[in-house]
């Protein structure tokens, strides 16, 4: 029995949630230390385990396997491919930085505080990491239900943190800022639990299939997949497309896919900038590995079946998305709508069923979490200091606060996906791998590109340039803390951008599994193809 | 004889058969040791009530509850015992001249009922949370029932610091009523075990010190339409009796599968399956109405309102239990033959209330209503794994039962806690900002809801997934999906509750929440452990209920 | 050797990284350490340059391999460069005149508070311009592509205050990614295709890759012509352009006039292989070129402002190298070599235009400038000889250049010769009829700024060029640029007067690009020397045209009405009009629609759902009504309901 | 004698007493007929016992008046509380808790 890594890289954020929780009211900064001191050690395991990953080995590494109720068919099986221990990776990165970003956002304005045992910055941070904790195991889960649990439970602490910590600055005042945060909080959670809960059926169905052909039901995807090789285990095609739907839109819901998306504006526009950043750049990242590890292992064929589909529904989320960021008046609804189209690619990619694609998509996950992270914070900075999420709000400040706003530009620079950053690699790896089998899809998905562009250069260019407005002749340019969280994130983009090796080399052996779930294989160039 | 002959085709002279069969009646052999549970409660409530009669007035509280907790106590014991033995799996058999069945469910139930019962007796005797009425605690229970509400009688009542301790007898006999229930291997057991445990609970709706009127109210309607259900029950088994000359279970599923010795009246009767279809039905619709199925749900709210907190808490968890536990053997002991035709029905019901108690609950505005509608959806719930008619089928209900219970009783309790003036502040609105007031209830009373919801990690969840996955294994699935539509419903108004407690300013004249005894806290506390025992670790009561999932026959 | 390849880009980009991220402490150096390392590189490149004259024309190609950027199965992106003649001449332009540039700016950008950040900028640009030039595979080379488009983004909107320039910015952002798109899906195709995007891997298959899928390889050329015209302004997407003068006028100088602007050209010539097979492709080229030289030249004729008349006749003469390109291996090398010459009067022009702004207050409109030869000679001179350079005057390099690409137009041959050699000639006609009307409106007339018009372009926009800086509004009291800016004024002129002369010695330029775009002579229907001299007649008639109507008449101060045609030209011709209505109010209405949708529709579904099942409850809870009886009833009716179905599933 | 008849004759009783049940205010008379109810469950029992010849029937009678007293004691008990405190035995006017 080796060092159970995985468990402990999950199990570290889940204590630190206990210890911050038990930190008392007073002691806040103290908390918020716990808080990062956790969160930073998560770092460090994931960091390990993707260090001590063996690109050649076997597809799961670092398992643990132990029945946790029979009856149920559920197992404690974790396990990472490349994917996995990538995605880890990323989620244990973020966190420190959303905690830094987020260092005030949870104290208690004065006199609201009727109990001595209220203590918002505990439970902020506390929220998080259980988040964290929660994330990284279904990332980890090679257990379906044992997924499904996590996939299901990070809600609650997610929907506290939407909804106990919104955003302060609000057009419409604080009881209306009170309401829309409430309204946002429970359409994420319902509509996310009703995508939960449909995958539920499936899930059971799941069950039931397996146990009527197995004898014994079972949600372990290496049994499954090892009773599917062997031949034992042959779901019913109409089963199996019903049941894929059923995971599918969950993961659709959670991505968000289009049209199941305007959770997200809601849910990023009210919440506080870090907590928007946990929500894009490591929730919704669940929703799309999902797919990639249990739609397309499960049910290759129906995943087959249903791609044509998907991928309109993607493209049509990409130019969609990009579009109503285009309109938006309020920067995070911008960029909440900016990752509509953003997740748009990285569907796109998974399911053109190509290496390209679905290295991009892998890819463009941790690229698009960090590039989101980094304009979105840099935008919760803006806001926080002058008091609006309004882009009329805004203009000139480059004038006032220069630093600033470059990093506002890099971050916007890298979502619109400029060459030398790293989304860019991912975006075009998705394009790519899109075309070579769906030239149309691939073009017009390319549209995307230029819309990024619009959205983007319009909102720099509103909110930054031109004569300084009023109300912004004041504000301060990045603090300290503020720069340690920015100038990491923008060296990672650059790094990424120039030398995304290291991580390709981890992720594309898992792909090739993944392709060979589906039976796919990368369609030849055509003058091979003609010889 | 002659004219008995041509008169109707087999009609017996009662004189010749009674001549014929003077050993027709054997001295009764009863296996008291297998039935000590209920013995046991049966006598300690007898106790209970000489208690009352000789005892001083201010004794009486304490060697009430002592008696109760006790009596309780070793009747669980007994229970554990029984199941130790192997009456619960090898030595399952029927008692008491096949009047009771002492066999898996029963007892799993029956140990069910008795904790439940254990701790309602704590919340009975909770005498913090009122304030004081002329220096003396006072619980949640009317200083004399009979007196008029705010009248004289009253008053003095209140200044004598009269107590109404019946509560414990009375709570013990329903007990005792419920342990029968589902254990009943015949219907006239059935029907008496019925009125037992229902007659009892009348009672304690009426007596809440608080609120009298409604309470009384409740009381009232609860009975009436109590009564109107045990009278279509009753009579369903006057037509199920017509139909196979018995009551015993077994000898009626001997008829229906027609392996029964045949004689001219049987066949005479078992021509016409009208008698029996009909006698199902009713027989089914009067344990409907205790389960509280929709379109027999109609008094769920009104008396879980009405009903002191305490009170409500005990029926809505214990009552569902026996109730449940009848239906399984009745459906699965006496008419297994007959699936066919009550399991289209069964699937309507539990459609119907699954959908119903989940859609009404959405509007609720009294905290005590909601509970009550979203027991409704529960009870659907539970109906979904009762018709996948096999063994996962049982073990899952049982397993949801237990779950379910304890859950119930936790909520309730916290509800006795949230308090103005007016007592109990059981309007939403009142709840706003409680987090903020006191986290930690707000907390407790948020698991509650998240397992009522069934989010993952609850006991919640862990029901919800055994039932489904029973009914989906019975080839239910459609039932399966629409209770997962109705748990999204449902989660609705969970989460409205959570946000008013979290999200939204506490209101300057918003409601207090008193520091109960331990005996309320203990209550909670148990609630809150079972809910997360059996959420993160249910294998072993799974297993329990696995055990426990096969009926004698 | 080859390791200075990489050298070439990392000098220019450190300077970059160093002066971006290096805050205000470099304030004071910044500038010089961007011009040095400017002239490192090119000082890098001069060296190469002399060891590649040293090898024998075979073996001139440096390659070296740095590191694989992205690896994906088959897709197998290289960081690896690759100098042939083509990228040096490229090199030695981009480092030579941006060199040359970094030092004019120390002057004309003095009293700028963000100067350093400014030659960050510049750096920036060299180093993205190299990679774009050096690049040995089309990823490679769109990143540069991307980069020197993100130069310029910065360098036009520098004075971002100015939202005129900020939007200029944008546009040009914007126009460049429509661009972007043919460059990205040109590399798809390669790739799915050849399986390789990387030259050397291409090139060679492209002849059996036409002889099969002959579309393919002609999509592949529609594509990178639609790239092209992106970066150099060519019909339909120059619009850009004119805006792009925003930026302060070294940047225009350098980025629009003399390098980034040709990458179009360079792109269309590096795919030479590719285009030669696809002849239709080649057609379309040729058209937009025609096209383009002749819209640009009309453009030029109309405006006012010096820098915009300036950029029009940057977009014409783009048009011609692009037309010399798409001509083939007759046209390839007088492109380039149109390109370099054209590199340098043009930039020369730009930075006398600099200068007369620099003395002028940074006046832009010619009406308001007039006989400021005597105020500023060396400005004069070194423009005049740009100017005589550019309408190709005789021995200059423009003649050499410009006479080439018009006797390959109708080497061309046929109906399209005639047609192309046509367009050239009216192209030139009508450059030395707007560049004369440039020189007699600056130089020469009296001189209209005396009467004290206040100086700003337009009052509202707060002016941050420099100058105004320091000089007090009112009447501009005009004088000779500091020598910082004039010594690169006339090196360029140096290189404006004799480069093409130069090149041309016993075809010199041909011998020494023929290896990488391969030449041909066509068979041209008319004699050089004809061309020659209907070059000739054009350029009079265009200089004798234009002296009437400026030179001996006064120039109004302010813009007459005009003609259609003219008002047409302001506008550039119309066809900015059409962007807006039909783009940007389109857009704009349809992402309204869109959000109005999204809120109304797509939420709204959800929402009603939500809110169905809450009237539904509504409703349903009216059926809890208290009485006892009615809910008796509801028993009632419930167990008939029951009863009746229990029958009812054993009579079916 | 035709056992039918007597059987009909319970049905006939039984849904009088439904029937009063719901249309009857007064809650004693509704509870009466709940007690008409369950005599004309006796009256089948007994019925179907003579008709069976076994005497389980009639044994269950008895129990059923049994139960139906105990049910008349908490029943009138209940009743007469709810009278007290509200001048009227009226089941309409018990309508405090509704929707």
């Amino acid at each position: 029995m080796s060092f159970p890594i995985l468990t402990v890289t999950a199990a570290v954020p889940a204590v630190g949630a206990v210890v911050t929780a038990a930190v008392p009211a007073a002691r806040r900064s103290a908390a918020r230390l716990t808080a990062l001191a956790f969160s930073v050690a998560t770092l460090v395991l994931a960091l390990v385990t993707m260090a001590r990953f063996d690109t050649g080995g076997a597809r799961y590494q670092f398992t643990e396997t132990h029945t946790w109720v029979k009856n149920f068919g559920l197992h404690y099986d974790l396990g990472v491919d490349g994917i996995g221990v990538v995605m880890v990776a990323l989620t244990a990165l973020l966190i420190p930085f959303v905690m830094l970003a987020g260092w005030h956002d949870a104290d208690p304005l004065e006199d609201v505080n009727p109990n001595r045992r209220w203590r918002p910055t505990q439970g902020f941070f506390a929220l998080i990491l259980l988040v964290e904790a929660m994330v990284v195991l279904s990332f980890e889960a090679t257990d379906v239900f044992l997924f499904y649990i996590f996939f299901e439970a990070m809600l609650i602490p997610m929907y506290f943190l939407i909804g106990g910590f919104g955003d302060r600055a609000h057009p419409g005042g604080e009881e209306e800022a009170a309401r829309q945060r409430s309204y946002a909080a429970v359409k994420f959670l319902l509509y996310n639990l009703a995508g939960g809960l449909i995958m539920l059926a499936a899930v059971i169905a799941l069950y039931a299939a397996t146990a009527k052909q197995l004898g014994t039901g079972t949600f372990s995807l290496q049994e499954i997949l090892d009773a599917r090789a062997a031949g034992r285990l042959h779901l019913v095609t109409s089963t199996e497309r019903w049941i894929f739907l059923g995971f599918f839109f969950a993961f659709a819901v959670k991505a968000p896919l289009w049209p199941l998306h305007t959770w997200l504006p809601n849910a990023m526009g009210e919440s506080t900038a870090p907590v928007a950043v946990l929500i894009t750049a490591v929730v919704d990242k669940v929703g799309t590995f999902a797919m990639l590890r249990f739609c397309l292992q499960l049910f290759p064929e129906a995943s087959k079946w249903a791609t044509p589909v998907i991928l309109v529904l993607a493209v049509i989320s990409i130019i969609y998305g990009a579009l109503l960021a285009v309109g938006q008046r309020d920067i995070k609804r911008l960029i909440a709508y900016a990752s509509v189209s953003h997740f748009g690619f990285i569907i796109l990619g998974i399911f053109a069923m190509t290496s390209q694609g679905q290295s991009g998509a892998t890819l463009y996950m941790v690229n698009h979490g960090i590039s989101t992270a980094a304009l979105m914070l840099v935008a919760g900075f803006l806001i926080s200091r002058r008091g609006s999420r309004l882009i009329a709000d805004f203009g000139g400040v480059q004038k006032v606060a220069p630093v600033l706003a470059g990093t506002f530009l890099v971050g916007g620079l890298a979502t619109l996906s400029l060459p030398g950053l790293a989304p860019f690699v991912s975006e075009f790896l998705v394009l790519v791998g899109t075309f070579s089998r769906y030239p149309v899809l691939g073009i017009i998905a390319t549209l995307g590109i230029v819309l990024a562009a619009l959205y983007v250069l319009v909102l720099y260019q509103r909110t930054m340039t031109g004569p300084v407005k009023a109300g912004v002749e004041g504000l301060s340019d990045l603090k300290a803390r503020e720069l340690l969280v920015v100038a990491p994130l923008i060296a990672l983009l650059l790094f990424l951008g120039v030398y995304p090796k290291p991580v390709t080399d981890i992720v594309n052996p898992s792909v090739g599994h993944t392709l060979s779930d589906v039976h796919k294989t990368d369609p030849k160039p055509a003058l091979e193809a003609k010889k | 004889m002659s004219a008995a002959l041509h008169s109707g085709p087999v009609v017996h002279s009662l004189w010749t058969t009674a001549a014929s069969s003077t050993d027709r009646f054997p001295t009764p052999h009863i296996e008291y040791a297998q039935l000590s549970p209920v013995l046991i409660i049966f006598g300690v409530a007898m106790l209970g009530i000489l208690v009352e009669a000789f005892t001083p007035r201010r004794h009486r509280y304490t060697a009430q509850v002592v008696l109760a907790v006790v009596g309780l106590a070793a009747a669980f014991a007994a229970v554990v015992a029984l199941a130790e033995k192997g009456y619960g799996t090898t030595k399952a058999h029927i008692a008491a001249m096949g009047a009771v069945a002492v066999d898996g469910p029963a007892l799993f139930l029956q140990g069910t009922i008795l904790l439940v019962g254990l701790v309602a007796v704590f919340t009975f005797a909770e005498r913090r949370l009122d304030p004081k009425a002329h220096g003396r605690h006072v619980d949640s229970f009317a200083a004399q029932g009979s007196a008029v509400p705010g009248g004289e009688q009253e008053k003095a009542a209140v200044r004598a610091g009269f107590t109404t301790t019946e509560v414990f007898p009375l709570l013990l006999f329903a007990v005792g009523g419920m342990l029968v229930f589902p254990a009943a291997n015949d219907l006239l057991t059935l029907f008496v075990a019925l009125e037992v445990f229902s007659l009892p609970l009348y009672i304690l709706c009426a007596l809440a010190r608080r609120n009298r009127l409604m309470s009384q109210e409740s009381a009232v309607k609860y009975f009436l339409l109590g009564a109107f259900s045990s009278a279509f029950l009753l009579f369903g088994i006057a037509l199920l009796y017509g139909y196979s000359g018995t009551v015993t279970y077994s000898g009626i599923s001997a008829v229906i599968d027609g392996t029964a010795p045949t004689n001219p009246a049987l066949d005479n009767t078992t021509g016409n399956d009208a008698l029996l279809l009909i006698g199902l039905a009713m027989v089914a619709v009067g344990l409907l109405f205790k389960v509280g199925a929709v379109p027999f749900h109609m008094w769920t709210p009104d008396v879980y309102q009405g009903a002191p907190t305490p009170v409500t808490g005990f029926m809505a968890a214990a009552t569902k239990v026996a109730a449940f536990g009848a239906l399984l053997r009745l459906l699965y002991v006496v008419l297994p033959g007959m699936r066919w035709d009550w399991r289209p029905v069964m699937w309507g019901v539990a459609i119907a209330t699954m959908l119903v108690g989940a859609v009404i609950a959405v509007t609720q505005t009294d905290v005590k209503r909601l509970l009550a509608y979203s027991s409704v959806a529960h009870a659907g719930f539970i109906l979904a794994g009762v018709i996948a008619v096999d063994k996962d089928g049982v073990s899952s209900v049982l397993f949801y039962l237990a779950a379910y219970s304890f859950v119930t009783l936790g909520a309730f309790a916290v509800v006795t806690l949230v308090r103005d003036a007016g007592g109990e502040a059981t309007h939403l609105s009142r709840w706003a900002g409680l987090g903020r007031r006191s986290p930690l209830v707000a907390a407790v009373f948020g698991v509650f809801l998240l397992a009522f919801a069934g989010i993952p990690l609850t006991s919640g969840f862990a029901g919800k997934f055994a039932v489904f996955k029973a009914a989906a294994q019975g080839g239910a699935m459609p039932l399966v999906i629409i209770g997962v539509i109705s748990s999204a419903v449902a989660a609705f108004f969970y989460i409205r509750v959570i946000v008013l407690m979290f999200f939204s300013e506490p209101k300057p004249d918003g409601p207090s929440v008193a520091v109960p005894s331990p005996l309320t806290s203990m209550a909670i506390a148990l609630g809150v452990v079972v809910t997360l025992v059996m959420g993160l670790a249910p294998q072993y009561f799974l297993d329990l209920a696995d055990k426990a999932s096969v009926f004698v026959r | 050797m080859d390791t200075l390849i990489g050298l070439l880009v990392a000098a220019p980009l450190l300077g970059a990284g160093i002066l971006l991220t290096g805050g205000r402490r470099l304030d004071r150096a910044g500038h010089l350490l961007g011009t040095l390392l400017a002239l490192t590189s090119f000082v890098l490149a001069a060296v190469l340059f002399a060891d590649m004259l040293g090898k024998d024309t075979g073996r001139r190609t440096l390659t070296s391999h740095l590191f694989t950027w992205v690896p994906v199965d088959g897709f197998q992106a290289q960081v690896g460069f690759q100098l042939d003649q083509l990228s040096m001449t490229f090199v030695l332009l981009i480092t030579g005149v941006g060199t040359l540039i970094h030092i004019y700016s120390i002057g004309y950008m003095e009293h700028d508070e963000r100067r350093r950040r400014f030659f960050g900028y510049l750096n920036l640009f060299l180093a993205a311009m190299l990679l774009l030039v050096l690049a040995d595979n089309y990823f490679l080379l769109y990143a540069g592509w991307e980069g020197v488009g993100l130069a310029s983004y910065l360098l036009i909107g520098f004075w971002q205050h100015k939202p005129s320039a900020a939007t200029a910015a944008k546009k040009a952002f914007l126009v460049n990614r429509v661009g972007d798109i043919g460059l990205s899906v040109a590399i798809m195709l390669l790739f799915t295709t050849f399986g390789s995007f990387a030259f050397s891997d291409v090139f060679p298959k492209v002849g059996q890759a036409s002889a099969t899928q002959h579309a393919t390889v002609t999509g592949i050329g529609f594509m990178l012509l639609l790239a092209a015209c992106g970066k150099s302004a060519q019909v339909p997407l120059q619009s850009w352009l004119g805006d792009a003068m925003e930026g302060p006028t070294p940047v225009s100088a350098l980025i629009h006039a003399a390098t980034m602007v040709t990458a179009g050209v360079y792109l269309i010539t590096r795919s030479g292989a590719i285009f030669n097979a696809a002849p239709d492709a080649q057609t379309a080229v040729v058209t937009v070129g025609a096209v383009t030289l002749i819209f640009g030249a009309i453009v030029g004729c109309a405006k006012d402002d010096i820098k915009k008349a300036l950029a029009g006749s940057t977009m014409s003469q783009i048009g011609y190298m692009i037309m010399a390109a798409g001509l083939g291996p007759i046209g390839y090398v007088f492109a380039i070599m149109h390109l370099v010459t054209h590199g340098f009067f043009k930039a020369g022009l730009f930075l006398g235009a600099g200068s007369v702004m620099h003395g002028m207050n940074d006046e832009v409109d010619m009406r308001k400038f007039g006989g400021l030869r005597k105020y500023m000679p060396i400005t004069f001179v070194t423009f005049g000889l740009g100017y005589l350079a550019i309408i190709g005057f005789p021995g200059l390099s423009g003649f050499f250049s410009k006479d080439k690409i018009i006797e390959a137009a109708f080497a061309k041959g046929g109906t399209e010769g005639w047609i192309l050699g046509t367009c050239a000639l009216i192209g030139a006609a009508i450059t030395a009829f707007y560049m004369t009307r440039v020189m007699l409106m600056t130089f020469f007339g009296e001189e209209r700024w005396k009467d004290g018009r206040t100086a700003t372009a337009s009052p509202d926009e707060p002016s941050a060029e420099p100058a105004a800086a320091h000089s007090a509004h009112g009447a501009p009291h005009p004088h000779e640029s500091p020598s910082s800016m004039t010594i690169p004024m006339i090196i360029l002129a140096f290189g404006s007067v004799f480069a093409g002369g130069l090149f041309s010695i016993n075809s010199a330029f041909v011998k020494w690009l023929e290896p990488v775009t391969g030449h041909s002579e066509g068979d041209s229907p008319v004699s050089t020397g004809t061309v020659t001299a209907g070059t000739m007649v054009v350029l009079v008639l265009g200089v004798l045209v234009a002296w009437l109507m400026y030179g001996r008449r006064p120039v109004p101060a302010v813009a007459p009405k005009g003609s259609l045609l003219t008002r047409a030209a302001r506008r550039d011709l119309l066809q900015d009009d059409f962007n807006h209505v039909v783009l940007v109010r389109g857009g704009e209405h349809l992402t309204r629609s869109l959000v109005y949708l999204d809120h109304s529709l797509v939420d709204g579904v959800v929402n009603g759902t939500a809110a169905s099942v809450g009237g539904l409850s509504g409703r349903l809870r009216r059926l809890q009504n208290g009485y006892v009886r009615s809910y008796a009833v509801s028993m009632l009716g419930g167990t008939a309901v029951v009863v009746a179905a229990t029958l009812l599933m054993r009579a079916v | 004698m035709n056992p039918a008849n007597y059987l009909y004759l319970a049905a006939l009783l039984f849904t009088i007493g439904a029937a009063g049940v719901l249309i009857r205010r007064n809650a004693i008379v509704v509870f009466m007929c709940v007690e008409l109810m369950l005599n004309a469950c006796n009256l089948a029992f007994v019925t179907f016992s003579r008709l069976h010849g076994n005497l389980d029937g009639q044994v269950i009678a008895f129990f059923t008046m049994v139960v139906a007293a105990a049910e008349v004691v908490v029943g009138l008990a209940i009743i007469v509380s709810i009278y007290r405190s509200r001048h009227s035995a009226s089941v309409d006017d018990a309508n405090l808790m509704k929707l």
